[in-house]
């Protein structure tokens, strides 16, 4: 084989690569203007009308996650399966947001933590990575701690918005979160110093926890909300 | 033979290849003094626009009255920015805006800035782009050129300028700095209305540019940082008032949001 | 004159010229020092007891002020007194202090803001460049600024003393300081940005004010202070 | 010696070298861990029902340091005593950690500031330089520092908790540290970085009191501690 | 309109930017591609028996340029003709590169130095940004610039494959062109960097001809040329 | 399941993860050693004498591939294939040297151009990602372009060795590999600058065999070669 | 009481506090607008330093009569540059120089790169701090305050400008990149001498600035990597020019150097 | 002991440190100026007359080495000599620094390479850490390297001076120097950047020797050298 055939099988090659990864960024896209949505929908649980719709607006993204169902459906055709961390990069950021979108639905809907098989059922794809597209374990850890910082956002809102009972709650389930990720040894990358943050979320909502018992505002709720 | 003198002698002044030279020399000069004076104008605006904006906050004293005197002394120094504009207008005139864009932006956007901060203190809403460019269509003398786009009757010509869409945005996301800055100041001088109205518009614009994403150039996801951080301020500084609000014996709240001055009986006080 | 000859020369004055920074930050240090001290003096007017000390430390914190005369006496022997400028981010830091110190001080003293005069007088310095080592504006400011924080903590402290004067005086002052600064155009600098601060500090004051006034306790301690 | 030689020397040099710093990493990971684990024994007197098992996790606390001790004892093996510093900033970290752990459950069991000494004593450590694996100044400062930012959010959360006597006693404890760090001379460091967080503690902690005495709350739980 | 609908008619912006974007990229990659066939048949001008082919080679790059000019002609379908600047680096690069090609081509048929004009006419594109796709003067310099270093080569090559007059004659032009970059005022940009280059091409090729002078190889080739 | 079980299970899945990175990294360090230690046969061909020993050299260099093989037989038990891109950055700078290396090899042995298929027999891995461990396009091209650096320098060498006939061998092929790579569309990344660096290498030779040409010295070799 | 009326009541605008702060403004107003115009007057020195730079670089043209005309024409330009000196000068008059020092500096190194590659070019030596600084002493109209410094007989006043030693540094630093360019060009265009001359120079440049090391600014030190990759390259065109000299025979030597156009009997020439 | 006095004790140690740091310092600024004139004097050997003055301006370092010793002599007296690597970084560059203009001397007076003995030996300090302030090994080879780069220049400057003989020789040292480093295993730390440079200087070495070598000048100078 000459030079010359040789460096077409090559350019051959690498055009199909552009073109994979060129799709990859297509699907991508769309993706994450499905996951923007999303967080629209979801933003809207911080106004102070908001937290009487949060089943309504629960109902509505989980309506959307169909689309994001699809789209990724339609990720899995771009490329090998076995070639997923040759491309993850590319939809890694996007896969976070859509976590976190998913667990913060979850807790607003149950306000328990969502496992990553429940995250993996809701995104329509796998636990193990040997089962085809799949949610690394990072990537899980990383979106459930945007949502811890959503939350400590809602914790505030929440008594603007009147409703006392949240914030209490919100604090037994980040001190939870918090214990769980004091068992992880993570190294000094992206996710570590997302996990610093999580202390910061989890003061400040200690002190709107403060806030609220000093001035006897802890009970009240509780007792509206059992009506 | 006639090239291997020219190789030794005197370059001569005179070839084609040095005269065209002498041409791009020109056409050179002439752009990068443009770019020149452009970043001055851009200067300028920026400094103008900034203490337009320090003079609007001054709106927020108290009193009623000076607040409408601010805001014509604010309409004014506006009025002094958009001359300023209307002069990059004129070097553009015929120009590729996008060919000196780098060189002005930097007043542009400050501008757009200071506009919307004013639109909002008048009207409690986010001005548009079109609104702005609007205001930045000037009439000028029609010169010798005076069969250009839509010159009027009197000779009059339209001169406009454009804000592109990206510097009205990188504009608004820094207004939310200056709204956040409103909005501490308000809780600070005892009005209780303004923060929450703040909180709301804020968190629209928030939710504007988080819709937007990083569709947008890489300049506007920089500031969404900051954006985030101002909404953060904000909506702890209505947090703040909704929990003391919560203190108040609900018989009084009448009496305390009326006049939050006059003192409440003591014995009813703690609660 | 050779290269070499112009290259020793300049040699000889970048030796001068760190010689002298040398002796300033010596200077410089010990004055950190003398601002230590009268900073812990006046700390302890936050001290539940230490309200009915003002006068106490303020005189205390006066004697100290002649240390800081002689010192800053001694630091304009360091270098020509028409390159203050040159010179001027080693002492800037220490000036805002001692000018924080010395309006808190005449603050205590007499509820007043201490013009830059004053100031200028309390640690022997010029106000007008022109006449020597001096107090440039923004070093002013940025003293005052520092001030008004800590009369924000005051404020909270005065309370928890039991004394319910302080608020509500502290609370005019500082809205005029306010006003005051609504007038400067800054620049986007440090200046800038403790300036953002007093909006915090004037809305922690309020907040104590807002505090007082829905338990009724606007009206007593003026009253208590008039006997 | 040849060329080669010399550099075949170097090169055995070069490969113990790794090899130590290697080992130090491994133990310091384990310590690492387990001081992940007492500070989730100890987190938990930050829970509501948390006050009253101050005892108990201050004992199991006790316990853990004992597998730190001996960790420590491993480490010193792995270095000549002498070279100390060379590899310091290997454990530097974790050592602050640790300290802060010391010094918290000495604080609470005591409510005193635990020394250098005593924390070389829990540490199996030294205290001086000469005689051993010793803790630094700086790494013991650095330690207490993150322990008043600890006892910032103690204060919030025993109030929330119902127990409204710890934030006046903290807020003494924390006042006297502060001005025990008033006397250090602190260079431009991390260690002053830190400290400057100090004083967001001290103001958190009088607001908290603040808002203790505005509502009459400051004197009951005294009262409450007598009996 | 709201604020909400405000941003939907930026966002609408931004995506119709991006397609414009991805389809000027698409239509420049094939630009690209169609410049690199054309450098691969004028590359052959350096080999030994590559002289005599001149002729040859420069036919076929005009065919190819027919390729370009259709090229050129797709990309400027894919934006508002008054918008070049705005889209400017897209193109930037792959339009010196053509510059450079055209302007080497001229060179070897006529040893002259191609026109602005002539360029733009075998791109197919204007000279004066008023009347659509232009070459901008600094893109025009560019090329040149790219062309000079590509002398300096030919110069080497025409030696080493026999042929002596080559290096005379380049020089001679070099010299011209040099002596009309001297006449520039460039900023400190891409281009200034460039136009350094040339000093080293005009370097180089001063020094082939010293070679062949001071071996008296400075006459002959002259004389079979005219043959 | 827990939040404190997922927790504790995820940190199982990371200390795994960590333990095969670092298992990685021990046998990737061995690999380095090995080929430093063919880089050091190798590189004797630059010394004067070393143009006669080159089929000894190769022949040694051949028997230190047989422990690169081995090593790269270690290194594919520490992980499951399928995760070959998950740890790629781990050995993607060693398998690009090794490459050079058998490239090297290769070029010294016959002159030619290894193909991928030979690098990846030489290093006992597979050409193709579906069947095991693969020698990556990208990484195989790295490989190339580093030996045509070096090509250059032996070049430069050859002729003051007195062995005049190499530059123009290389030439020859250093200008075919240049005409492959111009086939291939390379992104901006680490590859396309090495690639620009290939412009130089050419540069460089073509310079060497026009100072061997303008003094006559390109014949002889060729003769001496025929005997 | 008073003070309880003052909060609640529109803030007195002539209170003593409000007074002071308004002198306040007027001051920082003041000082800004003079940041301002001196980034501008040193923004256009820039510009036309530079451009006498690139002047400069013209005269390498074989021609030495053209050389005069465009030294003539750099003092022109040079003078231009002064003018606007004088210009910040009078701005600092009364001022403490490094109150304003960084918005002038850029200029001021640009003009000293400028001014000593004219006097290179001239001279063929380093132009002194002195030298420069006692270019920059400029004669004005003795205004009011006629009693400056030495007041001339005819009510002229002497105005000077001090460039600071660091400014002066740099300035040379961004020298050596300029001389740098002009050996390479030398060559280029046949002249022997000047590369040798001016390698020579450059190496007593960088040896003065190895000599100051890191004594001096952090700017300094951070331009000596650049500095001493213009020194190699100089060196190289200097290795270069005595390595192909070898080649000459030697009794062909005087020749060459004599006349380099000539061409050399082909026999001789292939040593 | 209270806080207060704790503090004090502290301040008092702090104190201390920050002196010997600040006497360090002092030291190492004369060092450094020695330093510099040592330098001075060896640059001289670029100069086109100044091979001939090697020995002089070797005996002329050599004298400033004294002066060397002397102040590495006093920078001991400065710190308790076990606390080496504590204050490493104040000392580190300049050590480098002697280094490399000792081992540079060592290579002008004898052609070969400094060993670590006779730098310890001419900077009046120890090999082994044990015995005292010692020359540590990374800060001997970064020494080295730095010289390696002053004979790349020197190789070309020698030529221009009209001596041929020392490109050869540099190139043969310097080729021993490359093969001693490839047996190093070397971290990605600063020294291993700086080897990485190490190719350059040899490329640029092995170019000079060509230039020579090609035009038939590396005999005669070597028969100019026997007389
Ligand atoms: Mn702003
Ligand atoms: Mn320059």
């Amino acid at each position: 084989m000459s030079v010359t055939e040789m460096f077409s099988n090559i350019q051959v090659f690498l055009c199909a690569d552009q073109d994979v990864r060129e799709d990859i960024r297509k699907v991508v896209q769309t993706l994450e203007q499905t996951a923007r949505e999303i967080l629209t929908v979801l933003q809207s649980v911080h106004q102070p009308t908001g937290f009487k719709e949060i089943p309504n607006k629960c109902f509505r993204a989980r309506e959307l996650f169909c689309t994001v169902r699809s789209q990724i459906g339609d990720l899995k055709t771009k490329f090998p399966m076995d070639q997923y961390y040759r491309f993850h990069e590319h939809w890694r950021f996007v896969l976070q947001r859509v976590t976190f979108l998913a667990a913060f639905v979850v807790y607003l809907e149950s306000e328990t933590l969502v496992t990553r098989e429940e995250v993996a059922e809701i995104l329509g794809i796998e636990v193990e990575r040997e089962k085809g597209f799949h949610l690394d374990v990072e990537d899980y850890l990383a979106g459930v701690l945007i949502m811890a910082s959503e939350l400590s956002r809602l914790a505030v809102n929440s008594v603007t918005a009147g409703d006392y009972s949240w914030p209490l709650r919100i604090s037994t389930f980040i001190n939870e979160l918090d214990s769980g990720f004091r068992l992880l040894n993570l190294k000094n990358d992206p996710l570590r110093k997302r996990y610093d943050g999580l202390k910061y979320d989890v003061k400040k909502i200690e002190e709107v926890v403060y806030d609220l018992s000093i001035r006897g505002l802890t009970k009240e709720p509780e007792a509206e909300r059992d009506k | 033979t006639q090239k291997a003198d020219d190789r030794d002698s005197d370059v001569n002044s005179l070839s084609p290849m040095i005269a065209s030279f002498k041409s791009f020399q020109l056409e050179l000069d002439i752009r990068h003094d443009k770019y020149e004076r452009l970043v001055k104008l851009s200067r300028d605006i920026t400094i103008e626009s900034k203490r337009t904006i320090f003079l609007l906050h001054r709106v927020i004293s108290p009193s009623v009255p000076s607040a409408e005197e601010v805001l014509a002394e604010s309409d004014v120094k506006l009025d002094g920015v958009r001359q300023k504009i209307k002069q990059i207008a004129e070097e553009l005139l015929g120009e590729d805006l996008y060919q000196f864009h780098k060189a002005f932006t930097p007043g542009i956007q400050e501008f757009v800035e200071a506009v919307s901060f004013q639109h909002y203190i008048k009207h409690r809403t986010l001005i548009s782009l079109e609104d702005i460019n609007a205001r930045l269509v000037f009439l000028q003398e029609g010169k010798s050129e005076a069969t250009g786009p839509s010159a009027d009757p009197q000779g009059m010509q339209e001169l406009a300028f454009q804000v592109t869409p990206t510097d009205y945005l990188l504009g608004v996301a820094d207004l939310t700095g200056e709204l956040m800055r409103m909005c501490i100041s308000s809780v600070g001088n005892g009005d209780i209305d303004t923060p929450y109205q703040l909180s709301q518009f804020l968190r629209e614009i928030h939710d504007g540019f988080s819709y937007i994403g990083n569709t947008g150039p890489y300049e506007v996801s920089k500031k969404l940082h900051t954006l985030r951080q101002s909404l953060g301020k904000v909506e702890d500084a209505c947090y703040t008032l909704r929990v003391r609000g919560s203190e108040i014996p609900k018989h009084m709240l009448a009496d305390v949001f009326a006049s939050r001055a006059v003192p409440i009986d003591p014995d009813e006080g703690v609660a």
